[in-house]
């Protein structure tokens, strides 16, 4: 157990790192609600990571986008890209943001749900932060459905389908974007 | 040109004026002017054949499920993880919603409306104070009768938990409950509403006459969240409440007294069985009907992920004696099921832009769509 | 001339028969607007009642409602329903109302456009009134598209683009209705 | 069940971990931690490539039509009858719209948004008084600069005419000009703007610097309502804004001065091609380049009723020789045309639910997706 209690600690001080304060507050609260569920996490999904979801057949379609970091392979426009094992939503890369910021205008939520992908290229296992942005127009563009470790809202951390729209001037849903929080086999 | 075409057209009303004459013997009187304005109403008591359907976060439909003409016969407006009550008690409708000022911004208002069944005008608003009701699409247990019907308790979520009590006679707010690390809410005792727990327990909230709490308990440990969660989706088949489980059980929870009885869980999955991996799966996963079946979605090749993909099949099990009675092969695969309650209930399932209404038996009688049907569906058949 | 100004006072007869005061005011105030237009209308488009339009394919399917009165062929959830000859936008026969009342819940304009059609089993044109109903949902079921009669905005009570919820509580557009004012060879 | 399931999940991470030592040695260090939170802002000057959307009622989007990326750069809400002005004089934008405080009902709130062009927030707000915008889905008109962008104008319709008139500037209503029996606006002479009226003249009203009436004057006759009106879709080439009209003339309307100058009409369907019965029709019908070049979305086989069909061939005019120079087939009918204002100008025609990007030879040169597109687009390239 001593690896997972180090991922724990690993995925706390990459909060430190990444978030104000108040983000760290409201984070922490909205994980702390659902007692112990976070050590837990990593253990639950590990060996889980391969996403062979996919699609919407509805989503707008978008020409690919693939990065450039071999490291970092797929089209974080499309909902097969690694990174999107447990998102339920619209793809941000699709509105003007990225896999990892918001659209111009909208405000990305600092709370939100926890997953844990696996990173095809360098095999290793990721905590990916979902964060939502907020306050903008949602047009059911690049719609994804994933749901690897993804929960009854009985620990609404642990779920996707909770609107993950706190501390934001407004709590309308936009869309997901995808943050890596740590690595979770990077514990050596 | 412009003198051209008038020429054509006068050629044309010379025609017509002649065919008109002719028919016009036919038909001697033409038909009568119709009646400015007109606006239709519903009957004070609705067939239980019509059914609600909440379209996540866009509209709720009341359509006739009992019909080959596949009717709406109304629609009521949702925005955000609206959520419905239908009362038997008075010709009321009640729906809680949240809008912004300025659409997708400015000041947030939670509200519920009360609409009069027979003309579905607005007759009344109750706003929900604090802007925290929970928004989690067209998910059960956002809120939830008790006292007879007679109040509603709404699931607040901000990341803390609360619950917002609601007189809906009087039409106003009588009080809020923390209920910290606890989700959704079901109805429970005679004036009271249980919760979900994150640490596997069911707290239940006794509340008086006024609606301040009046007693708590909590009971053990039995939703194993880590190993093999309960979805929140429920049914209450012979007064028992029945939550599927992600890995295949059911569990039964006895919500009729002050506190809450968990008893003993069974499983969905027999021996025989298990070669398929066949789990629960979808979104309202499970139905009941007067005869206490239980009628469960369920997939086969289940894994990590899939559990709300749609459901191939329905399984159907006698809650008396925990055994599979019937197993339905769906026409299309469907992610939400209901039962309606009349004499002759009828099976719908929601799959993708379509709603499938079967016979029990698992025979389709007729599948109406479903347009712009984007997201999640709760289907409500009314009593 | 004769003839259409014999019709024009049968429209306003009709008008008086089944409008309240208030709805008349409001009405001709509309049609008034557009200063002498009114008498003009059934003239410009006598002969132009045929319908054979499409309906759109985006709409929701519906089954037939078809009326029992022969004199009044077709089914008014349908695009091709000879009353439709104007219409802009979704039909009220697929929201619970009908062809000429609205669904519960909504409140019916008094002031609209009004198009002319021929009716195919009596041969006679119509002056259609399109009411449209208000402060509803509109979810695009049953949308159509017919302009016969259709006119720029410049005399916006030819105009089946403008949303005709006046006099009413709620301006939300949510579907439109086709009724019947008067026919107009029955001026015999 | 579970016991089985758990001891696969142990022999999957045993696995994970025997390939994860195997990769890390080629990417030694794992990805770096992302940035929370983080939010994408515009460049100062928008790229000519790229445009607004105006989805009537829907939402207007920022599209890139200059890249086989296809990107969305961003979107603006917009509810019923949404207009868009972009200025070139300030890093602003607005957006004029209509919301209830209940969704579909409760109080109206007609308002202008202003928006910063590099982060898109509202940064003010000017409210309309009244309820009184006109709702006509987005159609050319609505609203118009004037005073050299420092003003604006917005349609009203109650079912009676008028015009609020706003200072974008200090950001608020300076006033309501009445203009019975007119519709819609569009920016004349210095200070003023001008109205389509159904007497068939053209009305225009000159404003002082304060935002108050300065004097009126009306044209002559020159829109035949009743033969042949005029599309309310216009464009400007060479300073003289050019109407089509249904039957298929051009009417072009010099509006820079204080007066109108009604210019003389010509065809746009020449003696030899009146055998087809070519005609203007779509919804924004009518485009123009910087060379004075007009392009007309045209539709043959045209009758009563069919004005607002999607055409089949854009008919590229010289508006100083008053010939038609170019005949362009489209890959697919259209309802929309627009040119951008590049050094390459591009050729857009919104045709369902795709954008087609044209060269204006004539050459498909990508098609873009408009997902749930349902009804008028107006399209409105950068300058």
């Amino acid at each position: 157990m001593a690896q997972f209690d180090n991922l724990t600690e690993s995925v706390l001080r990459s909060f430190a790192r990444h978030t104000s304060r108040r983000s760290i507050f409201g984070m922490l609260g909205g994980l702390l609600a659902g007692a112990a569920a976070l050590p837990l996490l990593p253990v639950a999904r590990a060996g889980e990571g391969d996403t062979n979801s996919a699609s919407d057949p509805n989503s707008g379609q978008s020409a690919p986008q693939g990065g450039s970091n071999p490291q970092d392979p797929g089209d974080p426009t499309k909902c097969d890209y690694w990174r999107y094992c447990a998102v339920d939503g619209s793809l941000c890369a699709c509105y003007g943001g990225s896999v990892n910021s918001c659209p111009p205008g909208t405000e990305m939520s600092p709370i939100t749900w926890i997953g844990t992908c696996h990173n095809p290229a360098d095999q290793r296992h990721y905590i990916i932060s979902y964060n939502d942005c907020c306050g903008g127009v949602a047009s059911g563009r690049c719609s994804c459905q994933n749901n690897q470790g993804d929960r009854p809202p009985v620990r609404p951390q642990n779920s996707n389908e909770v609107t993950w729209c706190f501390d934001t001037k407004s709590q309308v849903y936009t869309c997901t974007t995808a943050n890596i929080l740590g690595a979770t086999n990077d514990h050596k | 040109m412009t003198a051209g075409i008038l020429s054509a057209k006068a050629a044309a009303i010379c025609a017509c004026v002649a065919a008109a004459h002719a028919a016009a013997a036919d038909f001697p009187k033409p038909l009568p002017t119709d009646i400015i304005p007109k606006v239709e109403t519903l009957p004070a008591k609705y067939p239980t054949t019509w059914t609600f359907l909440n379209y996540a976060s866009d509209r709720i439909e009341l359509r006739n499920v009992g019909s080959d003409s596949r009717e709406v016969k109304a629609q009521l407006q949702a925005h955000d993880s609206a959520t419905l009550l239908v009362p038997e008690k008075r010709p009321e409708l009640y729906v809680a919603d949240t809008v912004w000022s300025r659409g997708t911004r400015g000041t947030r208002t939670d509200f519920i409306t009360v609409y009069d069944t027979h003309t579905l005008n607005p007759i009344g608003e109750i706003v929900l104070p604090g802007a925290k009701r929970a928004l989690i699409a067209a998910v059960e247990g956002l809120m939830a009768f008790t006292d007879d019907q007679r109040m509603a308790v709404v699931f607040n979520f901000t990341p803390a938990s609360s619950v917002t009590v609601v007189d809906l006679v009087k039409r106003q707010v009588v009080g809020e409950v923390e209920i910290p690390g606890c989700s959704l809410v079901y109805p429970s005792g005679t004036r009271g509403f249980s919760t979900l727990c994150s640490s596997g327990t069911m707290l239940s909230v006794r509340l008086d006459a006024n609606g301040v709490v009046a007693g708590r308990g909590e009971s053990k440990a039995f939703n194993p969240l880590d190993t093999d969660p309960l979805f929140t989706a429920s049914i209450v088949v012979g007064g028992v409440r029945y939550f599927p489980s992600l890995h295949g059980r059911v569990q039964p929870v006895d919500m009729r007294g002050d506190e809450v009885k968990i008893l003993p869980d069974w499983p969905l999955v027999s021996a025989a069985d298990q070669a398929g991996n066949w789990r629960p799966s979808g979104w309202q996963v499970v139905a009941g009907d007067e005869q206490k079946l239980l009628y469960v979605l369920m997939q086969p090749n289940a894994h990590e992920g899939t559990h709300k993909n749609p459901a191939t099949e329905v399984w159907v099990y006698n809650t008396a004696t925990r055994t599979r009675v019937k197993r339905l092969r769906l026409v299309r695969p469907g992610s939400s099921i209901s039962l309606t309650h009349g004499a002759e209930p009828l099976m719908l399932v929601q799959a993708g832009e379509r709603l499938d209404v079967y016979e029990p038996s698992g025979n389709l009688v007729r599948s109406l769509d479903l347009p712009d049907f984007r997201s999640r569906m709760q289907i409500e058949p009314l009593r």
